[in-house]
């Protein structure tokens, strides 16, 4: 079995397939190598080169987006993106979805969501400070909707509530379109200074590389090449593709990190979210233009017998990649042994432009690092712009005929319908800033600003928003309403909108229909964020969300932050009294 | 009749109660012990005296409930 | 006058109470590290805080109860000295056995976070004595594991000896006799499950836990 | 050398969980189901091989940390 990872052997076309790659996407390959790549390197190429990682299907369209205004410190391309809220304090923040996963192990998929979404915020050098969760459901008689709901609140509370970061606030909707393909979004929001901000990019050369965190696992691994027998000699049980969740693990993955941070030992820190080590080690290097060589015999693992293969495609959760400077690896190492890490030196920078791996005194992969990146799949798919609908007009809808019976019908529709029993099983005031959350039912949470010296004045407000429905009919005016949505609901509570993150859910991004919904929002989208001054600073993309040739409606969820710059002028539903005026404004 | 669902996780899923468990044991000066694993055991007291039929039924709740088969495998025991 | 706050591995609370202390007493609390194997002689009130200690692995508390620290803390404690464990904390003191009981998994299985109102069932603790007895306090619980277990003997005694200290008024997870907190016979060393640090700063709703502090904090 | 450990509730403390997958099994149709308790088991490896020294040093574990003895009993079973 050892020569299909390393030793010469055919890869076949139906390998190349199993791993999701075109075949011209596969000549691309033969030629930047200049030879047949070994299996390593294919799980290498086809990961980097996935739709998850290389945004082949949506790059072009994302780089409309407006990403700077004079608040951005970094836009979209590093883990997450961070703003300025002034007297040196930046906000990190990003969205990402756990859809498939949470649909086949909702208590799981849905907690690593929330340890995916913590990990890029704390990478760069942020204390999570808030979560948030955008939900969508099938409909709620749908036989599996019950337990999925049950299962996806416990695991995000379960795990937010464990690392100790309150889960202030968020949306749940339910609609048949959801009923094969639920989407969980999770947000997280992180405080750092702006002179302590850490990016990807590794620097120098035989500089060390650490990894931290968990051992590595079998988690994961690509479940159709998992599937076929020829690489798995004990396949008696077939391997899981779900992920476990290590809570405590990531609370002390912060604390660690964060108390490295405030020395100079950090280069350079990434993550290893999907394609863990593969992702991590290339972005570093691509970002920062050198090479880098790994020895995977010192990677802490938690199976035996595990391949080169195997250790780069796992996607074991609650790990760090780190280039430290030199001469601070005792530091390094005495920070997370304090804190009860799994703590390794794995490599070093080389300046070679390669990635090298070393595995049992062979050296299993030697690749260029650049065509990972440069050479990426970046499609234009065709797509056509969804057909304009009338507008229903009021009058051509015929009135109710009882008052009572209407407003009740809309009181108890799922989606208007309180969201207590969800947000009663998170913790919503764990670090003592929370000023408003999902329970007063306002537009957005509050979350106070905790300087080193303890609280402050100021505060930032937080929202989650999209209304599929306006998505579906018209992309480009649901997409201009997702963004004017969430800078209401800042706004609405004293705050200023500063800047948003997405996460883009759609059907296959191969069908023109689905492509034309998706570009409609992203204009939509983007018109609004130019007129508002309201830029994306990060994001993600979830595509595929079908079932049986069926799309989910289209769902650009949208998290905006503003600025709360004094506590005093914060407005929210709470201490309303009997005998108050009310007040309609606007259109 | 009593039966007895034993459920633990697959080999190779992370079990994050189990290494936790095994540390502190060893910090508690237990240095024998090498590795920990958490599971559960679930008794269920069922009418009926048919152990074979019993047996089909309490798979099916293993099935439908008691183990999660994604992560989880499970085995059961019957007593009189 | 000088507190300390214990910090074990996802003692998320810890700065929470740390926050509570310094507002009370005007000076930061010493946190000391679960690690460390004494308590410096100055302490005069001690914290175990909220949180996921050791992340609830095995039971809530076990672990963090057989820290280093513990060893000291239940020596200082049995010589008089003052401690409060809130939440995880009330957890770890019961694991410890310098409470009475048992914190079990909540009644209906799931966590629970929301602003419980208590009634005062002693008023004359150290820990109470400025609350008014006909009075109720809203206070936040935030937990897994809060349904307080005695067996009938203990129960018996406890209530007996006036140990049971708060009530919830609307029992949110089972608990025998509504029992939300108690105190050791000594009157010195309190658990509770509901968090009178997240109830000081009119900010976050309401500051009824401010006369949990300055009644412990008075009678030192 | 591979030592389970049994913990179980003791009689008469109150078994919120057994009592949730009670019920959920009758709501799903499993009628037969009376009565249904949780437990946990917990699977040490050990180096040595003196099952009888073994079996006592477990027994500490079990009383220091594995079970709360207030409200749960235990039982040990060791392999080879
Ligand atoms: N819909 C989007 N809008 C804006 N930026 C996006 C979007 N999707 C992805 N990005 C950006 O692309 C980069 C890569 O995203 P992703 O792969 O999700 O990050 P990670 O490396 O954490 O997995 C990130 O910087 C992200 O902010």
């Amino acid at each position: 079995m050892a020569d299909l990872f390393t030793g010469p052997h055919t890869i076949t076309a139906d390998i190349v397939k199993e791993h999701g790659l075109s075949e011209s996407e596969y000549e691309v390959i033969l030629d930047r190598l200049e030879r047949e790549p070994n299996l390593t390197e294919l799980g290498i190429f086809s990961v980097m080169w996935s739709e998850h990682c290389s945004y082949k299907s949506s790059r072009r369209h994302l780089g409309k987006f407006l990403t700077t205004s004079d608040r951005v410190i970094q836009g979209p391309g590093e883990n997450a993106g961070v703003i300025d809220i002034d007297d040196g304090d930046a906000i990190i923040f990003k969205m990402e979805s756990h859809n498939h996963p949470s649909y086949i192990e909702p208590y799981q998929g849905a907690a690593t969501g929330v340890g995916g979404i913590m990990r890029d915020v704390f990478t760069m050098g942020a204390r999570p400070i808030a979560l948030m969760n955008a939900l969508r459901f099938g409909a709620p008689d749908h036989p599996k909707t019950k337990s999925l709901v049950s299962g996806v609140v416990a695991g995000i509370g379960g795990y937010g509530n464990c690392v100790g970061v309150p889960t202030v606030g968020g949306e749940t909707n339910f609609h048949p379109g959801y009923n094969g393909n639920i989407l969980v979004n999770a947000m997280c929001v992180g405080l750092a200074r702006t002179d302590n901000v850490f990016y990807s990019a590794a620097r120098g050369v035989g500089n060390p590389i650490f990894y931290v965190g968990s051992k590595t696992g079998r988690d994961g691994i690509h479940g159709a090449t998992m599937a076929s027998a020829e690489f798995d000699d004990d396949s008696e049980e077939k391997r899981p593709t779900v992920q476990v969740g290590d809570p405590f693990t990531e609370k002390l993955l912060i604390e660690a990190c964060l108390e490295l941070m405030a020395t100079d030992a950090i280069i350079a820190i990434q993550d290893m979210g999907a394609a863990g080590l593969t992702s991590s080690s290339i972005e570093m290097a691509d970002k920062g233009g050198v090479g880098i060589e790994l020895d995977l015999d010192d990677v802490p693992q938690r199976e035996e017998g595990m391949t080169a293969y195997e250790m780069m495609l796992s996607e074991s959760q609650e790990r760090m990649l780190m280039v430290i400077q030199p001469g601070k690896e005792q530091l390094a190492f005495d920070v997370f042994e304090k804190w009860g890490l799994d703590v390794a030196e794995i490599g070093r920078t080389t300046d070679t432009g390669r990635l090298v791996l070393n595995h049992g005194k062979e050296v299993v992969c030697d690749i260029p690092i650049a065509p990972l990146a440069d050479d990426a799949p970046n499609y234009d798919r065709p797509h056509t712009p969804t057909e304009k609908r009338d507008i229903l007009q009021a009058h051509d809808v015929a009135a109710p005929q009882d008052q009572n019976e209407a407003l009740l019908k809309v009181m108890t529709d799922p989606d208007m319908t309180s969201k207590r029993w969800i947000w009663e099983q998170y913790d919503r005031h764990v670090m003592a800033d929370t000023v408003d959350s999902s329970q007063s039912g306002g537009d957005a949470a509050i979350i106070r600003i905790h300087g080193s010296d303890g609280p402050t004045n100021k505060a930032v407000a937080i929202t989650t928003d999209c209304t599929p429905r306006y998505c579906y009919a018209d992309p480009v005016e649901g997409g201009r309403q997702v963004v004017a949505e969430t800078w209401r609901n800042l706004t609405c509570v004293g705050a200023d909108p500063i800047a948003i993150t997405d996460c883009l859910n759609f059907g296959n991004p191969e069908r023109p229909d689905i492509m034309g919904q998706f570009v409609g929002c992203i204009d939509g989208m983007n018109e609004a964020c130019r007129a508002f001054d309201y830029p994306v600073v990060s994001g993600n993309v979830s595509l595929y969300n079908e079932t049986n040739g069926v799309a989910i409606p289209p769902t650009p969820a949208v998290g905006g932050v503003g600025l709360i710059s004094d506590l005093a002028h914060v407005k929210t539903l709470k201490g309303m009294r009997p005998g108050e005026t009310l007040m309609l404004i606007g259109a | 009749m009593i039966a007895r669902v034993y459920v633990g996780l697959k080999p190779g899923v992370l079990d994050p109660q189990g290494r936790t468990i095994a540390h502190s044991l060893n910090d508690l000066g237990f240095d024998e012990v090498q590795d920990a694993k958490q599971g559960k055991v679930i008794e269920l007291t069922l009418s009926g005296d048919d152990r074979e039929a019993a047996e089909a039924r309490v798979k099916e709740m293993c099935e439908t409930l008691l183990a999660n088969t994604v992560i989880e495998s499970y085995r059961i025991e019957l007593d009189d | 006058m000088t507190t300390a706050v214990i910090v074990f591995p996802a003692s998320n609370c810890d700065r929470d109470a740390a926050m509570a202390l310094k507002a009370a007493t005007g000076k930061a609390p010493r946190m000391i590290w679960h690690k460390d194997t004494s308590i410096p002689d100055d302490v005069r009130f001690v914290v175990v805080p909220g949180g996921f200690s050791y992340g609830d692995y095995l039971r809530s508390g076990a672990i963090a109860a057989n820290s280093p620290i513990m060893r000291d803390l239940k020596r200082k404690a049995d010589g008089g000295l003052a401690v409060a464990g809130i939440c995880n904390g009330f957890q770890i003191l019961t694991e410890a056995g310098m409470l009475p009981g048992a914190l079990m998994r909540n009644m209906n299985q799931k966590f629970v976070c929301r602003v419980s109102r208590l009634r005062l069932a002693n008023a004359e603790t150290r820990f109470t004595r400025l609350y008014d007895a006909k009075n109720e306090i809203d206070i936040p619980v935030a937990h897994h594991d809060g349904n307080y277990f005695a067996d009938d003997e203990t129960l018996k005694r406890i209530e007996d000896n006036g140990q049971v200290v708060f009530r919830y008024s609307d029992n949110p997870n089972g608990s025998r006799n509504d029992i939300a907190g108690v105190v050791n016979k000594a009157g010195n060393v309190l658990g509770m499950m509901p968090h009178p640090e997240r109830a000081i700063d009119s900010l976050h709703g309401g500051t009824d836990g401010k006369l949990f502090f300055q009644s412990i904090l008075g009678s030192l």
